[in-house]
Protein backbone atom coordinates (compact mmCIF):
# COMPACT_ATOMS: atom_id res chain seq x y z
CA UNK A 1 0.00 0.00 0.00
CA UNK A 2 0.67 4.14 -0.11
CA UNK A 3 -0.06 7.31 0.24
CA UNK A 4 -2.13 9.01 -2.63
CA UNK A 5 -1.74 12.82 -2.35
CA UNK A 6 -3.51 14.96 -3.88
CA UNK A 7 -3.41 18.70 -5.24
CA UNK A 8 -6.15 21.55 -6.10
CA UNK A 9 -6.42 24.31 -7.90
CA UNK A 10 -3.46 26.90 -6.99
CA UNK A 11 -1.09 24.23 -5.54
CA UNK A 12 -2.29 21.90 -8.06
CA UNK A 13 -0.17 24.56 -10.67
CA UNK A 14 2.88 24.99 -7.80
CA UNK A 15 2.91 21.04 -7.19
CA UNK A 16 2.69 21.01 -11.52
CA UNK A 17 0.95 17.18 -10.58
CA UNK A 18 -2.81 16.68 -9.62
CA UNK A 19 -1.77 13.42 -7.96
CA UNK A 20 1.52 11.46 -6.74
CA UNK A 21 1.96 8.51 -4.89
CA UNK A 22 5.02 7.64 -2.23
CA UNK A 23 5.18 4.96 0.23
CA UNK A 24 3.85 4.87 3.85
CA UNK A 25 6.30 6.31 6.44
CA UNK A 26 4.80 4.52 9.97
CA UNK A 27 4.17 7.07 12.71
CA UNK A 28 3.95 10.00 9.79
CA UNK A 29 1.16 12.81 10.30
CA UNK A 30 -0.06 15.10 8.36
CA UNK A 31 2.11 17.66 8.88
CA UNK A 32 5.27 15.45 8.98
CA UNK A 33 3.85 14.75 5.41
CA UNK A 34 4.53 17.77 3.98
CA UNK A 35 7.30 18.46 5.68
CA UNK A 36 8.76 15.48 3.92
CA UNK A 37 7.42 16.49 0.18
CA UNK A 38 9.40 20.21 0.68
CA UNK A 39 12.14 18.57 1.57
CA UNK A 40 12.38 16.88 -1.10
CA UNK A 41 11.30 19.37 -3.25
CA UNK A 42 11.68 23.11 -2.49
CA UNK A 43 8.55 24.15 -4.92
CA UNK A 44 6.75 22.53 -2.06
CA UNK A 45 6.62 25.19 0.41
CA UNK A 46 3.34 26.56 -0.07
CA UNK A 47 1.78 23.01 1.73
CA UNK A 48 3.33 24.54 5.50
CA UNK A 49 1.38 27.77 4.86
CA UNK A 50 -1.19 27.69 7.65
CA UNK A 51 -4.44 28.82 4.72
CA UNK A 52 -3.74 25.34 3.07
CA UNK A 53 -5.93 22.70 4.89
CA UNK A 54 -5.94 18.86 4.61
CA UNK A 55 -8.61 16.43 3.62
CA UNK A 56 -7.58 13.28 5.07
CA UNK A 57 -9.61 10.79 2.89
CA UNK A 58 -12.84 12.78 2.43
CA UNK A 59 -12.54 14.53 5.46
CA UNK A 60 -11.22 17.59 6.51
CA UNK A 61 -8.72 17.18 9.05
CA UNK A 62 -5.73 18.67 11.11
CA UNK A 63 -2.33 18.19 10.28
CA UNK A 64 -1.50 16.26 13.54
CA UNK A 65 -3.68 13.15 12.19
CA UNK A 66 -1.57 10.38 11.81
CA UNK A 67 -2.01 9.12 8.49
CA UNK A 68 -2.32 4.96 7.78
CA UNK A 69 -1.37 2.81 5.16
CA UNK A 70 -3.76 4.10 2.27
CA UNK A 71 -4.80 6.89 2.81
CA UNK A 72 -5.79 10.10 0.68
CA UNK A 73 -4.27 13.24 1.83
CA UNK A 74 -5.31 16.43 -0.15
CA UNK A 75 -3.94 19.59 0.16
CA UNK A 76 -6.24 22.56 -0.33
CA UNK A 77 -5.71 25.94 -1.06
CA UNK A 78 -8.65 28.59 1.13
CA UNK A 79 -12.04 27.76 -0.18
CA UNK A 80 -13.70 30.45 -2.86
CA UNK A 81 -16.52 29.00 -4.00
CA UNK A 82 -20.22 30.23 -3.75
CA UNK B 1 -37.89 18.11 6.30
CA UNK B 2 -36.21 17.56 2.71
CA UNK B 3 -32.63 18.52 1.64
CA UNK B 4 -31.28 18.51 -1.69
CA UNK B 5 -27.71 19.49 -2.72
CA UNK B 6 -26.53 19.18 -6.44
CA UNK B 7 -23.31 20.04 -8.12
CA UNK B 8 -23.06 20.53 -11.81
CA UNK B 9 -21.69 21.99 -14.59
CA UNK B 10 -25.09 22.84 -16.45
CA UNK B 11 -26.72 26.32 -15.92
CA UNK B 12 -29.39 26.28 -13.93
CA UNK B 13 -32.43 28.59 -13.62
CA UNK B 14 -32.72 30.27 -10.09
CA UNK B 15 -36.10 31.38 -10.70
CA UNK B 16 -37.61 27.81 -11.52
CA UNK B 17 -35.14 26.45 -8.50
CA UNK B 18 -37.33 29.24 -6.56
CA UNK B 19 -40.65 28.17 -7.76
CA UNK B 20 -40.19 24.44 -6.47
CA UNK B 21 -39.55 26.08 -2.81
CA UNK B 22 -42.76 28.13 -2.66
CA UNK B 23 -46.25 26.71 -2.26
CA UNK B 24 -44.85 23.48 -1.36
CA UNK B 25 -45.65 23.06 1.92
CA UNK B 26 -48.57 24.62 3.72
CA UNK B 27 -46.95 24.92 7.01
CA UNK B 28 -43.70 27.06 5.11
CA UNK B 29 -44.90 31.01 5.38
CA UNK B 30 -41.56 32.11 4.05
CA UNK B 31 -39.15 31.07 1.10
CA UNK B 32 -35.63 33.00 1.03
CA UNK B 33 -32.93 32.65 -1.48
CA UNK B 34 -29.52 33.95 -2.35
CA UNK B 35 -28.28 33.73 -5.86
CA UNK B 36 -24.16 33.94 -6.76
CA UNK B 37 -23.49 35.20 -10.28
CA UNK B 38 -20.18 35.91 -12.11
CA UNK B 39 -19.56 39.53 -11.30
CA UNK B 40 -17.98 41.94 -14.34
CA UNK B 41 -15.07 43.97 -14.01
CA UNK B 42 -10.94 43.88 -13.89
CA UNK B 43 -11.12 42.56 -17.62
CA UNK B 44 -12.94 38.93 -16.56
CA UNK B 45 -13.59 36.87 -19.54
CA UNK B 46 -14.67 33.96 -17.60
CA UNK B 47 -14.39 32.43 -14.26
CA UNK B 48 -13.76 28.90 -13.86
CA UNK B 49 -14.79 26.54 -10.80
CA UNK B 50 -12.94 23.35 -9.36
CA UNK B 51 -14.12 21.49 -6.40
CA UNK B 52 -13.22 18.35 -4.97
CA UNK B 53 -16.25 15.79 -6.04
CA UNK B 54 -17.10 13.70 -3.82
CA UNK B 55 -16.65 15.73 -1.23
CA UNK B 56 -18.21 18.77 -1.83
CA UNK B 57 -21.58 17.06 -1.96
CA UNK B 58 -21.00 15.75 1.09
CA UNK B 59 -19.76 19.37 2.20
CA UNK B 60 -22.83 20.66 0.81
CA UNK B 61 -25.13 18.16 2.23
CA UNK B 62 -24.01 18.61 5.81
CA UNK B 63 -25.20 22.40 5.66
CA UNK B 64 -27.73 21.78 4.11
CA UNK B 65 -28.61 19.23 7.30
CA UNK B 66 -27.53 21.80 9.76
CA UNK B 67 -29.19 24.70 8.72
CA UNK B 68 -32.55 22.58 8.70
CA UNK B 69 -31.79 21.39 11.79
CA UNK B 70 -30.70 24.22 13.31
CA UNK B 71 -34.00 26.30 11.64
CA UNK B 72 -36.33 23.80 11.63
CA UNK B 73 -36.68 24.52 7.85
CA UNK B 74 -39.41 22.96 5.71
CA UNK B 75 -36.79 22.68 2.53
CA UNK B 76 -32.99 23.33 2.10
CA UNK B 77 -31.23 23.43 -1.53
CA UNK B 78 -28.02 23.80 -2.33
CA UNK B 79 -27.26 24.02 -6.26
CA UNK B 80 -23.39 24.74 -6.82
CA UNK B 81 -21.73 25.10 -10.84
CA UNK B 82 -18.50 23.88 -11.65
CA UNK B 83 -16.57 24.43 -14.87
CA UNK B 84 -16.36 27.74 -17.30
CA UNK B 85 -18.64 30.43 -16.51
CA UNK B 86 -19.49 33.32 -18.38
CA UNK B 87 -19.85 37.02 -17.01
CA UNK B 88 -23.62 37.36 -15.49
CA UNK B 89 -23.73 33.67 -15.59
CA UNK B 90 -25.54 32.06 -12.12
CA UNK B 91 -23.04 30.16 -9.88
CA UNK B 92 -25.06 29.21 -7.21
CA UNK B 93 -28.26 29.09 -5.68
CA UNK B 94 -29.33 28.51 -1.58
CA UNK B 95 -33.04 28.30 -0.88
CA UNK B 96 -34.66 27.45 2.31
CA UNK B 97 -38.67 27.32 3.64
CA UNK B 98 -39.35 27.34 6.68
CA UNK B 99 -42.67 28.72 8.60
CA UNK B 100 -41.62 32.29 9.77
CA UNK B 101 -39.72 34.39 7.71
CA UNK B 102 -36.63 34.94 10.06
CA UNK B 103 -35.76 31.12 9.71
CA UNK B 104 -35.68 31.07 6.27
CA UNK B 105 -33.72 34.08 6.13
CA UNK B 106 -31.62 33.24 8.67
CA UNK B 107 -30.86 29.37 7.47
CA UNK B 108 -29.98 31.15 3.70
CA UNK B 109 -27.49 33.87 4.84
CA UNK B 110 -25.95 30.73 7.06
CA UNK B 111 -25.86 28.10 4.42
CA UNK B 112 -24.41 30.51 1.86
CA UNK B 113 -21.58 31.87 4.69
CA UNK B 114 -20.30 28.47 5.87
CA UNK B 115 -20.36 26.93 2.01
CA UNK B 116 -17.50 29.68 1.05
CA UNK B 117 -15.77 28.34 3.80
CA UNK B 118 -16.22 24.38 4.24
CA UNK B 119 -16.96 23.19 0.65
CA UNK B 120 -13.96 21.95 -1.17
CA UNK B 121 -14.40 24.75 -4.40
CA UNK B 122 -11.71 27.15 -6.26
CA UNK B 123 -12.40 30.20 -8.41
CA UNK B 124 -10.27 31.19 -11.29
CA UNK B 125 -10.41 34.36 -13.08
CA UNK B 126 -9.93 34.17 -16.51
CA UNK B 127 -9.07 37.73 -18.11
CA UNK B 128 -7.72 38.95 -21.60
CA UNK B 129 -4.39 39.28 -20.47
CA UNK B 130 -4.24 35.70 -17.95
CA UNK B 131 -5.88 34.15 -15.52
CA UNK B 132 -5.49 33.55 -11.93
CA UNK B 133 -6.73 32.02 -8.64
CA UNK B 134 -9.20 33.51 -6.45
CA UNK B 135 -8.18 34.37 -2.72
CA UNK B 136 -11.42 34.63 -0.77
CA UNK B 137 -12.87 37.88 0.33
CA UNK B 138 -11.28 39.15 4.00
CA UNK B 139 -15.12 39.40 5.72
CA UNK B 140 -15.66 35.71 4.39
CA UNK B 141 -14.11 33.61 7.38
CA UNK B 142 -15.32 35.86 9.77
CA UNK B 143 -19.14 35.51 8.66
CA UNK B 144 -18.61 31.52 9.12
CA UNK B 145 -16.94 31.75 12.30
CA UNK B 146 -19.94 33.74 13.62
CA UNK B 147 -21.97 31.48 12.64
CA UNK B 148 -20.23 28.32 13.72
CA UNK B 149 -19.75 30.47 17.31
CA UNK B 150 -23.58 30.96 17.34
CA UNK B 151 -23.16 34.36 17.58
CA UNK B 152 -25.18 35.96 14.87
CA UNK B 153 -28.06 33.13 16.28
CA UNK B 154 -28.36 35.26 19.13
CA UNK B 155 -28.76 38.92 17.43
CA UNK B 156 -31.67 37.64 14.79
CA UNK C 1 -29.99 51.52 -9.62
CA UNK C 2 -33.63 50.88 -10.29
CA UNK C 3 -36.57 50.63 -7.51
CA UNK C 4 -39.29 48.32 -7.97
CA UNK C 5 -43.03 48.14 -5.96
CA UNK C 6 -45.98 47.13 -6.79
CA UNK C 7 -49.53 46.19 -5.57
CA UNK C 8 -51.34 43.92 -7.38
CA UNK C 9 -54.73 41.42 -6.46
CA UNK C 10 -53.23 39.25 -9.61
CA UNK C 11 -51.29 36.02 -8.43
CA UNK C 12 -47.49 36.73 -9.38
CA UNK C 13 -44.34 34.30 -9.85
CA UNK C 14 -42.01 34.41 -7.35
CA UNK C 15 -39.44 32.34 -9.61
CA UNK C 16 -40.01 35.21 -13.29
CA UNK C 17 -39.32 37.56 -10.64
CA UNK C 18 -36.05 36.35 -9.40
CA UNK C 19 -35.20 35.97 -12.44
CA UNK C 20 -35.92 39.22 -13.57
CA UNK C 21 -33.27 40.28 -11.03
CA UNK C 22 -30.71 37.80 -11.78
CA UNK C 23 -28.13 38.15 -14.66
CA UNK C 24 -29.28 41.93 -15.64
CA UNK C 25 -26.66 43.58 -13.94
CA UNK C 26 -22.77 42.58 -14.60
CA UNK C 27 -21.99 44.89 -11.43
CA UNK C 28 -23.98 42.51 -9.40
CA UNK C 29 -22.36 39.41 -8.20
CA UNK C 30 -25.11 38.24 -5.45
CA UNK C 31 -29.26 38.28 -5.52
CA UNK C 32 -31.33 37.55 -2.79
CA UNK C 33 -35.13 37.19 -2.37
CA UNK C 34 -37.59 36.71 0.25
CA UNK C 35 -41.27 35.64 -0.87
CA UNK C 36 -44.23 35.42 2.06
CA UNK C 37 -46.69 33.01 1.39
CA UNK C 38 -50.29 31.86 2.88
CA UNK C 39 -49.52 29.14 5.81
CA UNK C 40 -51.99 26.64 6.60
CA UNK C 41 -53.46 25.39 10.15
CA UNK C 42 -55.74 26.77 12.44
CA UNK C 43 -59.03 25.62 9.89
CA UNK C 44 -57.66 28.49 7.13
CA UNK C 45 -59.54 28.57 4.31
CA UNK C 46 -58.41 31.96 2.86
CA UNK C 47 -56.13 35.20 4.07
CA UNK C 48 -57.77 38.52 2.94
CA UNK C 49 -55.33 41.46 2.43
CA UNK C 50 -56.63 44.72 3.17
CA UNK C 51 -54.32 47.61 2.38
CA UNK C 52 -54.38 51.85 2.13
CA UNK C 53 -54.65 52.75 -1.28
CA UNK C 54 -51.93 55.02 -2.21
CA UNK C 55 -50.59 55.05 1.06
CA UNK C 56 -49.10 51.89 0.60
CA UNK C 57 -47.38 52.28 -2.89
CA UNK C 58 -45.74 55.27 -1.24
CA UNK C 59 -44.45 53.37 1.71
CA UNK C 60 -42.96 50.52 -0.52
CA UNK C 61 -40.82 52.78 -2.69
CA UNK C 62 -39.57 54.57 0.66
CA UNK C 63 -38.26 51.35 2.21
CA UNK C 64 -37.06 50.04 -1.21
CA UNK C 65 -35.68 53.63 -1.88
CA UNK C 66 -34.01 53.60 1.57
CA UNK C 67 -32.51 49.83 1.04
CA UNK C 68 -30.99 50.70 -2.17
CA UNK C 69 -29.44 53.47 -0.57
CA UNK C 70 -28.12 51.97 2.58
CA UNK C 71 -26.47 48.84 0.92
CA UNK C 72 -25.55 50.30 -2.79
CA UNK C 73 -28.00 48.09 -4.42
CA UNK C 74 -28.30 47.54 -8.14
CA UNK C 75 -32.12 46.86 -7.78
CA UNK C 76 -34.49 46.35 -5.48
CA UNK C 77 -38.32 45.00 -5.54
CA UNK C 78 -41.09 44.87 -3.54
CA UNK C 79 -44.22 43.09 -4.94
CA UNK C 80 -47.52 42.97 -2.70
CA UNK C 81 -50.52 41.30 -3.25
CA UNK C 82 -54.02 42.59 -1.69
CA UNK C 83 -57.51 40.45 -1.49
CA UNK C 84 -58.42 37.36 -1.03
CA UNK C 85 -55.36 34.54 -0.85
CA UNK C 86 -55.93 30.61 -0.52
CA UNK C 87 -53.38 28.28 1.66
CA UNK C 88 -50.17 27.97 -0.19
CA UNK C 89 -50.51 31.10 -2.18
CA UNK C 90 -47.96 33.76 -2.46
CA UNK C 91 -48.76 37.04 -1.11
CA UNK C 92 -45.05 38.96 -0.85
CA UNK C 93 -42.10 38.74 -3.09
CA UNK C 94 -38.70 40.97 -1.82
CA UNK C 95 -35.80 41.25 -3.33
CA UNK C 96 -32.56 43.02 -3.81
CA UNK C 97 -29.21 42.47 -6.33
CA UNK C 98 -25.61 43.79 -5.22
CA UNK C 99 -21.99 43.43 -6.07
CA UNK C 100 -22.00 41.51 -2.82
CA UNK C 101 -23.74 39.20 -1.11
CA UNK C 102 -24.34 40.44 2.34
CA UNK C 103 -25.64 43.80 0.89
CA UNK C 104 -28.46 41.38 -0.86
CA UNK C 105 -29.11 39.25 2.42
CA UNK C 106 -29.43 42.25 4.01
CA UNK C 107 -31.00 44.83 2.05
CA UNK C 108 -33.62 41.74 1.77
CA UNK C 109 -34.64 40.80 5.67
CA UNK C 110 -34.61 45.15 6.25
CA UNK C 111 -37.33 45.00 3.41
CA UNK C 112 -39.56 42.77 4.37
CA UNK C 113 -38.93 43.75 8.64
CA UNK C 114 -39.41 47.28 7.69
CA UNK C 115 -42.66 46.51 5.52
CA UNK C 116 -44.56 44.82 7.91
CA UNK C 117 -44.80 47.55 10.40
CA UNK C 118 -44.38 50.63 8.26
CA UNK C 119 -46.61 50.01 5.27
CA UNK C 120 -50.82 50.08 5.66
CA UNK C 121 -51.44 46.48 4.70
CA UNK C 122 -54.03 44.37 7.35
CA UNK C 123 -54.60 40.48 7.48
CA UNK C 124 -57.95 39.12 7.33
CA UNK C 125 -57.75 35.12 7.93
CA UNK C 126 -61.12 33.18 6.94
CA UNK C 127 -61.63 29.47 8.47
CA UNK C 128 -64.16 27.14 8.52
CA UNK C 129 -65.69 28.67 11.65
CA UNK C 130 -65.59 32.26 10.85
CA UNK C 131 -63.19 35.21 9.90
CA UNK C 132 -60.58 37.53 12.14
CA UNK C 133 -58.23 40.35 11.75
CA UNK C 134 -54.44 39.29 12.25
CA UNK C 135 -52.39 40.60 15.20
CA UNK C 136 -49.25 41.66 14.79
CA UNK C 137 -46.56 38.87 15.43
CA UNK C 138 -45.02 40.04 18.72
CA UNK C 139 -41.79 40.17 17.03
CA UNK C 140 -42.31 41.97 14.29
CA UNK C 141 -41.57 45.83 15.88
CA UNK C 142 -38.09 44.66 17.45
CA UNK C 143 -37.14 43.33 13.94
CA UNK C 144 -37.90 46.91 12.17
CA UNK C 145 -36.69 48.83 15.44
CA UNK C 146 -33.40 47.03 15.22
CA UNK C 147 -32.63 48.33 11.87
CA UNK C 148 -34.32 51.62 12.47
CA UNK C 149 -31.46 52.18 15.22
CA UNK C 150 -28.98 50.63 12.87
CA UNK C 151 -28.08 48.14 15.43
CA UNK C 152 -28.77 45.32 12.65
CA UNK C 153 -26.43 46.87 10.31
CA UNK C 154 -23.12 46.59 13.27
CA UNK C 155 -23.45 43.15 13.67
CA UNK C 156 -23.33 42.29 10.04
CA UNK D 1 -64.33 72.68 4.03
CA UNK D 2 -64.22 69.52 6.64
CA UNK D 3 -62.33 66.73 7.90
CA UNK D 4 -62.50 63.33 6.21
CA UNK D 5 -62.31 60.61 8.81
CA UNK D 6 -61.31 56.76 7.22
CA UNK D 7 -61.25 53.91 9.37
CA UNK D 8 -59.31 50.46 8.60
CA UNK D 9 -59.74 47.02 9.29
CA UNK D 10 -60.41 45.65 12.59
CA UNK D 11 -61.26 49.51 13.22
CA UNK D 12 -63.81 49.99 10.34
CA UNK D 13 -65.51 46.75 11.79
CA UNK D 14 -65.85 48.44 15.22
CA UNK D 15 -67.24 51.79 13.20
CA UNK D 16 -69.21 50.61 11.27
CA UNK D 17 -68.14 52.65 8.18
CA UNK D 18 -65.15 53.50 6.12
CA UNK D 19 -65.38 57.07 6.01
CA UNK D 20 -67.08 59.71 7.32
CA UNK D 21 -67.06 63.93 6.80
CA UNK D 22 -67.03 65.93 10.28
CA UNK D 23 -66.89 69.70 10.34
CA UNK D 24 -63.02 70.93 11.21
CA UNK D 25 -62.84 72.05 14.68
CA UNK D 26 -60.01 74.98 14.60
CA UNK D 27 -57.14 74.41 16.68
CA UNK D 28 -57.87 70.20 17.17
CA UNK D 29 -55.41 67.69 16.36
CA UNK D 30 -55.29 64.11 15.99
CA UNK D 31 -55.20 62.96 19.66
CA UNK D 32 -58.47 65.31 20.23
CA UNK D 33 -60.77 64.40 17.02
CA UNK D 34 -60.42 60.37 18.53
CA UNK D 35 -60.81 62.03 21.70
CA UNK D 36 -63.88 64.09 20.06
CA UNK D 37 -65.07 60.68 18.22
CA UNK D 38 -65.13 58.56 21.35
CA UNK D 39 -67.09 61.37 23.54
CA UNK D 40 -69.75 61.03 20.48
CA UNK D 41 -69.68 57.37 20.62
CA UNK D 42 -68.18 55.15 23.20
CA UNK D 43 -68.25 52.35 20.07
CA UNK D 44 -65.23 54.46 19.09
CA UNK D 45 -63.19 53.81 22.12
CA UNK D 46 -60.25 51.57 20.48
CA UNK D 47 -59.18 55.06 18.80
CA UNK D 48 -57.66 55.81 21.59
CA UNK D 49 -55.53 52.57 21.72
CA UNK D 50 -51.70 53.16 21.34
CA UNK D 51 -51.39 50.87 18.92
CA UNK D 52 -53.89 53.09 16.62
CA UNK D 53 -51.74 55.03 13.94
CA UNK D 54 -53.15 57.90 12.60
CA UNK D 55 -52.11 58.40 8.47
CA UNK D 56 -52.90 62.17 7.98
CA UNK D 57 -52.89 62.95 4.46
CA UNK D 58 -50.83 60.10 3.40
CA UNK D 59 -48.42 59.97 5.80
CA UNK D 60 -47.87 58.76 9.12
CA UNK D 61 -48.00 61.24 11.69
CA UNK D 62 -48.22 61.62 15.53
CA UNK D 63 -52.07 62.39 17.56
CA UNK D 64 -50.25 65.99 18.05
CA UNK D 65 -49.98 66.94 14.80
CA UNK D 66 -52.56 69.47 14.12
CA UNK D 67 -55.46 69.57 11.79
CA UNK D 68 -56.06 71.26 8.94
CA UNK D 69 -59.61 72.07 7.14
CA UNK D 70 -59.45 69.99 3.98
CA UNK D 71 -57.35 66.98 6.17
CA UNK D 72 -58.23 63.47 5.90
CA UNK D 73 -57.36 61.33 8.99
CA UNK D 74 -57.00 58.06 8.88
CA UNK D 75 -57.60 55.56 12.23
CA UNK D 76 -55.21 52.11 11.42
CA UNK D 77 -55.13 49.33 13.59
CA UNK D 78 -51.34 47.73 13.89
CA UNK D 79 -50.11 47.26 10.26
CA UNK D 80 -50.08 43.54 9.53
CA UNK D 81 -48.78 42.66 6.23
CA UNK D 82 -45.68 40.81 4.73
Amino acid sequence: MALTIRYFAALRDRMGTAESVVDHMPGINGGGLAEWLIARDPAAEALAHPSVRLIINDEIAPRSQALQDGDTIAFCPPFSGG
Amino acid sequence: MAVSVKVQTERFDAGALLDALTGRDSSCGAVASFTGQVRGGDDLVALELEHYPGVTEQALGRIADEAVRRWSLGEAVIIHRVGRMAVGEPIVFVGASAPHRRAALEATSFMIDILKTQAPFWKREHTSSGSHWVEPRPGDDEAASAWLAGEKESTA
